[in-house]
């Protein structure tokens, strides 16, 4: 068959296979030469961004893809003689499964061109570079398996790689604390994964996620697993009872790894998500369930503004704002999940609500991760965060200016940027769900826009000061990585209602469809 | 800041036995219990044994760090090379495809209790080889860098 | 009660060791609180896969009569798979182990202290 | 006061975890029958007479590569952390001034 048609059918399984092969690689090349290397890792992200589009194209298509890994041909997950049991490996991915890809490798291509002109000066990049492509790998892994100890593996890979890049200038030994707290944090989140995994397999004998939810039926066992593997997800993505890592990890993390981080934390929140829709499902009581989601997204969206307030660093306090933008997407999913019980409330209320959580995981991912690229590139041009230091810099940095403008209303939600749409779809479902939880959301918002004012002020406005005469506009590269996320706040933010049809709504109609994840690999059953 | 004698000296005796162990943990992988991890740990405590022996500053001379990295990443690289070559029999990836041929390692295994012939398990014996070097060279890099560090620390703090 | 005595000596290693990461200062105390749940959590998994007088799952010299047919040898096995899912577990715990041990190296080296209260100058 | 605090969440987990380990039945797994299927194919399918090693490289073999990907990327943390410094880099942190020092003192 045609080379196209082999990337077409195996492109599951490349898109793991190429970001793993050019880690190992760019290790090679770099002690050859480390612009070889550069140039050896942008084609490698991109490559592995165009295979993330074919297999989005293709779920469109085909609904749900399985790939086994270690058979003939891809599509045989359950062995003829084996009873009915999906005995290997698989990859199922879904709509929601190719909405988070999407999400990924927009964030990543724009973080690894930024990144090669923010560390050109610095030393080892070769380790940088090859768990930048770890920390992406283990990304697409937890959102494409269909393995719940493959997902464990992946959830490792991806804690330990970013772990690693947080503790990158260690020179004032500050990032190295942080990159601790981050450690140990996932370290435990890690083991109480792992916890849930054994029980289930202990129970079940089987590790498939679809084999596993058609033969859980909420015993102790199964409400054991169930606390421990969603504490440990939401723990991860800095939700409120553990966010205390958040601050610390994205503040210190070099610029472009801050991008990725955020995307890493969505990614354990889709974790999250694919736990509690697919794993239990109808299982779970629904109701009291999603309320117990609710709160925790309120609490992140009040916590995280209110704490954000006093902040005098730059990235300190965009990482508190990313806590509380990371409550509005719990709370439109706590809400679908609230109303999964009755079919009415759920077709009128329940999908706007999550398709705005969901919609608002990709304009999140985009216009926090662009906020966090121009605080790195001020932080590159004059070596300080704290926003007292700051002032006039809209003088010399026009262009880093405009994008944190761009980023500042989209974060804020003003109507033409991509904030708005995600955050109108959840106002107008959570209003009719329950009017005192929009009415929260709403006044977060407008703190959220008064914290960026103050932010934007301290920083462009004012007089030329003498110190930051000098200061020159940020390299290109890191203005084509800022510009790439800014076309993308932008375009989402023009045209929601086509992006929502064409990859928001699929994905949320795919994460509620229980019967048609397991169905895909048990085969109708 | 070198051992006491009788630990150099056992340095010097002991490691031939333990990589001798080792290799065959990890040559006889798919046969008796062990593998391409577990050969590749008792490899390394084996180099590893003479590395705390000595102080790290003879060593550093004597071993060069680098080579272990890429002898690390080679290992990888032929790891996930065969796992694509699956893709060139038109299977999905990492799929056994050396497994009941004529080629090396491919010998058919009947069923039930049998002494075991090295020429059987398809890939399994290649990964298990190559696993091990990286195994064995990550275990050897992690320690000669938090030696390295150990040294740093005296000297800057 | 005393039949599943593995389940519980994981149970009590596992409040052990999380009690060392709640109560102790020393960050090397810390660490070495996590590894403990760590090998707590490889005897669990181990533990799930044993039969009332299993063999090995290992066919070379296997204590089997040559005739067996299949369905005997598997019953007269212990599970294979919870021993590679604790051999990837026991992998990982290196890795954290030796990532979060030089951490606190060179936080010792940066702050000249090990103690968790005096490390946590990151706050506000 | 604040060790109880503490205390108490350590006894409520003991008590889940205990509860748990009740429910499990020591020497008699509940089902078998993926690890039985191991078993009988393991030798015609892959050849091997180690089955577990068989599960770990071939029927798991990608949780394996990802298992290899661990061990490689604690290696390339570690070695981040110890790396050489370039005379420009320490010179150029050392001036970058910080905040929290300032806020310290």
């Amino acid at each position: 068959m045609t080379f196209a048609q082999f990337i077409y059918y195996n492109s599951p399984a490349l898109i793991i296979a190429i970001p793993l092969l050019a880690a190992f690689l760019t290790l090679v090349f770099g002690r050859i030469s480390s612009m070889l290397r550069n140039i050896w890792v942008v084609l490698s992200l991109v490559a592995t961004a165009i295979v993330g589009l074919i297999i989005a194209y293709r779920v469109s298509i085909e609904g749900i893809i399985i790939y086994t890994f270690g058979v003939g041909s891809p599509g045989m997950a359950i062995p003829v003689d084996s009873g009915g049991i999906p005995v290997r490996i698989l990859f199922e991915i879904d709509a929601m499964s190719s909405f988070m890809i999407i999400t990924l490798s927009i964030a990543t291509l724009a973080a690894i061109i930024y990144s090669i002109a923010s560390d050109a000066k610095s030393t080892g990049r070769d380790n940088f570079y090859a768990l930048f492509l770890l920390l992406t790998l283990g990304g697409y892994g937890i959102i494409c398996t269909g393995d719940i100890f493959n997902f464990f593996v992946f959830f490792e890979i991806s804690s330990l790689a970013s772990a690693g890049l947080i503790a990158y200038r260690i020179e004032k030994g500050f990032a190295v604390e942080a990159a601790l707290k981050y450690a140990v944090i996932s370290t435990i989140a890690g083991i109480m994964v792992l916890i849930g995994v054994a029980v289930l397999y202990g129970e079940y004998d089987a590790l498939n996620i679809a084999m596993l939810a058609q033969s859980i039926h909420w015993t102790f066992l199964d409400k054991f697993a169930l606390v421990l593997l969603l504490s440990a997800l939401l723990m991860k993505c800095g939700a409120v009872p553990m966010h205390f890592w958040t601050p610390d990890s994205y503040s210190l993390a070099p610029g472009s790894i801050t991008a990725i981080l955020v995307v890493a934390s969505q990614v354990s929140l889709y974790g999250a998500f694919r736990v509690i829709f697919t794993l239990y499902g109808v299982v779970i009581n629904a109701f009291t369930f999603g309320w117990i989601i609710i709160i925790l997204g309120v609490l992140s969206m009040v916590v995280g503004v209110t704490m954000a307030i006093p902040q005098k660093d730059v990235k300190r306090l965009m990482a508190y704002h990313a806590i509380s933008q990371t409550g509005y997407m719990l709370l439109g999913v706590g809400v679908g999940f609230a109303l999964l019980g009755d079919k009415a409330l759920l077709d009128s209320i329940g999908y706007m609500a999550m398709e705005g959580g969901i919609f608002h995981i990709i304009n999140h991912a985009m216009y926090k991760g662009l906020l966090f690229l121009t605080a790195g590139a001020i932080f590159y041009r004059i070596g300080t965060r704290n926003l007292n230091k700051m002032g006039g810099l809209g003088h010399n940095m026009k262009y880093t200016m405009i994008f944190f403008v761009i980023g500042a209303l989209a974060i804020a939600g003003i109507p033409p940027f991509n904030g708005f749409a995600s955050k109108l779809m959840i106002y107008e479902s959570v209003f009719l769900f329950n009017p005192f939880l929009a009415v929260i959301a709403m006044v977060v918002s407008i703190l959220t826009l008064a914290s960026f004012v103050k932010v934007f002020h301290s920083i462009f406005m004012g007089p030329k000061l003498p110190e930051y005469a000098h200061v020159k506009e940020a390299p290109p590269m890191m203005l084509i990585g800022m510009g790439l996320l800014a076309a993308g706040v932008i375009l989402f933010g023009l045209f929601p209602q086509q992006v929502v049809d064409l990859i928001v709504s699929p994905a949320a109609h795919a994460l509620v469809n229980q019967q048609a994840y397991i169905s895909a690999v048990m085969g109708g059953a | 800041m070198r051992m006491s004698k009788i630990v150099t000296i056992t340095a010097d005796l002991l490691p031939p036995f333990i990589l001798a162990f080792g290799l065959y943990v990890i040559a006889h992988g798919h046969l008796t219990p062990g593998g391409g991890f577990q050969g590749g740990a008792v490899t390394a405590t084996g180099l590893l044994l003479m590395i705390v022996a000595y102080s790290y500053k003879d060593i550093a001379k004597a071993i060069r760090q680098d080579r272990f990295k890429l002898y690390e990443s080679l290992g990888l690289i032929i790891v996930i090379g065969v796992g694509y070559i699956a893709f060139l029999y038109g299977a999905t990836f990492f799929t056994n495809w050396l497994v009941n041929t004529p080629l090396p390692f491919g010998t058919y295994v009947p069923f039930g209790p049998n002494p075991g012939d090295l020429n059987t398990g398809g890939t399994m014996p290649l990964y298990n080889i190559f696993v091990g070097v990286e195994v064995f060279c990550g275990l050897t890099i992690v320690v000669l860098y938090m030696l390295s560090g150990l040294e740093e620390g005296e000297g800057s703090s | 009660m005393i039949l599943n005595f593995p389940f519980i000596t994981m149970v009590l290693v596992t409040i052990i060791g999380l009690c060392i990461i709640l109560f102790r200062k020393n960050l090397l105390k810390v660490i070495m609180g996590i590894s403990l749940i760590e090998s707590a959590m490889n005897l669990f998994i181990v533990a799930l896969d044993f039969k009332e007088g299993g063999i090995a799952p290992i066919f070379t010299l296997a204590p089997l009569e040559p005739g067996v047919e299949p369905a005997a040898a598997a019953s007269a096995m212990v599970l294979p798979v919870p021993q590679a899912l604790c051999l990837t577990s026991i992998v990982i715990a290196v890795a954290t182990g030796a990532l979060m041990l030089s951490f606190a190296m060179l936080i010792y080296r940066k702050y000249g202290t090990l103690d968790i209260s005096k490390i946590s100058r990151l706050n506000g | 006061m604040r060790t109880i605090t503490k205390v108490i969440p350590v006894i409520i987990l003991l008590a889940f975890f205990m509860a748990m380990a009740a429910s499990f039945d020591f020497g008699r797994p509940f089902q078998t029958a993926m690890d039985d299927y191991f078993i009988e194919h393991g030798q015609e399918q892959v050849g091997t007479n180690n089955i577990v090693t068989t599960i770990v490289f071939d029927y798991r073999g990608f949780d394996t590569l990802g298992e290899a990907s661990v061990l490689l990327t604690a290696v390339l943390g570690v070695g981040l952390l110890f790396r050489r410094f370039s005379k420009g880099e320490e010179d150029e942190a050392a001036e970058e001034e910080d905040w929290q020092e300032v806020a310290e003192r």
